[in-house]
């Protein structure tokens, strides 16, 4: 993933999803990042780096997570509703969002088995945004109906849920979900409608698609400096691949 | 009452066959030294819980043929990827996977230590996890109006397993920051304890160090294993990375783990 | 986010008419120093949950007027003595009394905490607290047979309300061993904090320190108030044995409280 | 209490009592007294003394103390099964052990409040021997029936109830509690069995009532060297009245 494109422009794919990301992270005071979230950790590092009032945890790091109270404290903050933005992604994700970190083919004898759903099942429905993420934009991920529903993208009216999915950032489009339903809103450098259209395993709604905005000199002057240094911190093999120089 | 022994033959030796066994998480405290010393004994029918997600332990047991089940959240080698001793060993039926999700885990040792049956918990609703999970249930909030809710079991382990930096000759330990080893001494029968070292001051005596351990009560083994969550980082030892990678290439197949586990039982 | 007032007077004007407000046992973390400055500020109609009971501070406060109602388990003045100002309102209805049991003023806290409605709770069954106490329900454990059990409501303070030993310029406040208090901030809306002083070092890059460290994220108001717990004894300070004992005797009458009162405040 | 009785006794009420409730302790691992609990800490630390393998655990105490965890671990730990015994006593106690620590007379308007239920209500049920204790031996506080109902002395057959009053020690005797009933096990000195069915407000059974045996050399060197050093770190009021010299 880390390869420069053909296309052979002047930031990595790592650095136009992390940008992508962070941009939709405006109208949050606090984010949480969860283990094993490289991608989502520099998005939100960056965001802090621009906003330096944002409140950003990342779990397995020594210096961003500021719990006290065990393993149990995200999941606490979460449901207290102190927690306003966490990123979640799928081995498969559906059209309603739903997402797959368990496996396919048959529960009790998978096909395909994946590590397991960690904390999406509770998180999905508590944090008021969820954005998921996925660097591979294929129909073999983006699937019309995943296989196990890890955790559901939308709810029946009457269970208690103040959070879900509003984004989806891939590695070629940004999608915003509402009403069940995702939205192109825009492309990647180097991608056209037809391209999304065709790698897609589910059926979206189209507005005015734009296209998405390449990092900009300070957005990348920041990522490549303080942000890789504080990533590095939690994500030494990430931070050693993910930036461009 | 908290007994300090010798070896860790002796340290493993009550962790007898079939034990419910709680273990932490790779950031937490592993108790890898006993870990190898359980393999060393021939530990079989292990049902692990991993609180909540499992690592590089759990895959080195299962690959060791020690488990018979784990219930978690999740299981990877972190940056190291995919854990292959225990996607063989499901693709081979041979384990028994109880999927959960982080916060249930929590939620059930929680109850144990509270002595109550089951603990709600928000969220799940949805979830696939609740088919294979029937052991969670949904009721209707008695406090709400047509508002189902999941209710999570008490996880009652056994034993608690973990590695610490000191304990004293109370068999108090210190966990700093790392309370859910504290919810997993509350909530298992018994814990076992592998720590750097045993201060012969009592932890508990100093206000500063007292907030961060679990007193001796809950404490029933302790063995001093000086690196004991090798190749692990744990506090200011960055761990051995090198060693880490070396597992992750090897246990990708078979033969690989066993050339991989015949060195380092060696 | 918290911020740092300069002067108890900004402290107390948030802690607004009505609030539910959460404060510690006598041997925990009292700030008495706030109260006095709740009690200038003329503070009415407090609704106060003492966790899990209440001594001096709520004593005090219901003299003064300014309390509508107590969620208590009990209140006395310890080695002092009946609370006589919280019988004496009592006596004149003056005082709704909201009874509890210490345990489950717990975990009604830590339901808040984990944002589920309710807490399941053993023992209780027979007890008259159930007849007068009718948000405590009693369903039959879904994971038994004909077993009954008492669920507690989360208790959602607007406000935690307590003295520690120091905060930083985060405002991460330490706590020590005292975790009721970080349960209490992390159950109520917002947590006000008096502390003896402020460091300038982040209490949370300290491994002994942070294991016993209330993040600032919790934490809304923090003034320093030196001695902020007296005349209750705290840490190494041992209290003043004579002002609590001339409290406990003066505050057996009204106009002996008035008077007393009158002397604190001036 | 603390005043030598018109017999001249060679140790004081309170010695008598704490010597008493130690013996109770016998078969017991873990002690646990509640706050404000001045002479079960005595008989707590006396069987200590004597003793050193029990674990006495005293709320309050800065040195017998060892809970982390906040105000909720004794509670925790007492339904986890890790305490055998626990105190407790009554403003009014009845003859199915029922206590009162609410009030008398109407509920909503008490003739008389006192402090509140306390752990009680909870404790009563899950520690598996709970000793009642109380001074005041007289037919207004040993009544036939309790007011208030703080906790029941006993349950129905199927309701969850690990523990319940095993003994209850006052200041003229000593009962056993079983099967819902009080069995006079012995009498204090200088007090009869026709003293004690006088000034007990309720029916109690009798087998075979022994004298309460006065406390011993060893008891009471104990009681006023490391005892009383002990729980006056607790209680200095208590200790500087409650033990003979």
């Amino acid at each position: 993933m880390a390869r420069r494109l053909a296309r052979m422009s002047a930031y990595t794919d790592e650095e136009l999803m992390a940008v992508t990301m962070a941009r939709l992270l405006a109208d949050s005071q606090h984010v949480a990042v969860g283990a094993l979230s490289p991608l989502p950790a520099t998005a939100a590092l960056l965001a802090r780096a621009r906003r330096p009032g944002l409140r950003v945890t990342i779990l397995g790091s020594r210096h961003h997570n500021p719990f006290t109270d065990g393993g149990r404290e995200l999941f606490d903050c979460a449901a207290q509703g102190r927690i306003d933005t966490f990123f979640l992604s799928g081995a498969q994700i559906d059209g309603q969002a739903n997402i797959n970190l368990v496996g396919t083919g048959d529960y009790a004898k998978p096909t395909k088995r994946f590590p397991g759903s960690f904390g999406s099942a509770y998180l999905y429905s508590l944090v008021k945004t969820v954005i998921l993420f996925k660097p591979e934009h294929t129909p073999r991920v983006l699937v019309p109906r995943v296989e196990f529903v890890s955790a559901a993208g939308v709810s029946p009216p009457h269970e208690y849920r103040p959070g879900g999915p509003r984004h989806l950032v891939t590695g070629r489009a940004l999608f915003d979900f509402a009403q069940g339903r995702f939205t192109l809103k825009s492309v990647h450098p180097g991608q056209t409608v037809e391209d999304i259209v065709r790698e897609t395993g589910f059926d979206f709604d189209r507005g005015a698609v734009g296209a998405t905005p390449p990092p900009s000199g300070d957005e990348l002057a920041l990522l490549r400096g303080v942000v890789r240094r504080e990533v590095a911190d939690t994500y030494p093999r990430f931070a050693a691949k993910a930036f461009g120089v | 009452m908290s007994t300090i022994v010798q070896t860790l033959t002796e340290f493993v030796a009550d962790i007898v066959d079939d034990s419910r066994v709680a273990i932490p998480p790779d950031y937490s405290g592993v108790a890898m030294a006993a870990t190898r010393a359980l393999i060393l004994r021939g530990a079989r029918g292990l049902r692990l819980v991993a609180v909540p997600q499992a690592g590089f332990q759990a895959d080195i047991l299962i690959g060791a043929g020690c488990v018979a089940s784990i219930e978690t959240a999740g299981i990877n080698l972190g940056e190291y990827g995919l854990a292959p001793r225990y996607t063989d060993a499901i693709q081979r039926g041979e384990l028994r996977v109880i999927d959960a999700t982080c916060p249930a885990v929590h939620a059930g040792l929680q109850a144990a230590e509270k002595g109550i049956p089951f603990m709600p918990l928000r969220g799940i609703l949805g979830s696939d996890l609740l088919r294979v999970r029937p052991d969670w249930r949904v009721i209707d909030n008695p406090y709400g109006d047509h508002d189902p809710i999941v209710l999570i079991p008490a996880i009652r382990p056994d034993i608690a397993l973990f590695h610490a930096a000191c304990a004293d000759r109370d068999g108090n330990v210190w966990v700093g920051v790392r309370r859910e080893l504290m919810t997993m001494a509350h909530a298992a029968a018994r814990s076992f304890v592998t720590v750097e070292s045993v201060s012969d001051r009592n932890l508990l005596e100093d206000p500063a160090l007292a907030a961060g351990t679990i007193p001796g009560l809950y404490i029933d083994r302790v063995c001093v294993a000086p690196g004991g969550m090798r190749p692990l980082p744990f506090g200011d030892d960055a761990g051995d990375a090198a060693a880490l990678s070396t597992y992750a290439r090897g246990a990708a197949s078979p033969e690989g783990y066993a050339q991989w586990l015949a060195g380092w039982l060696a």
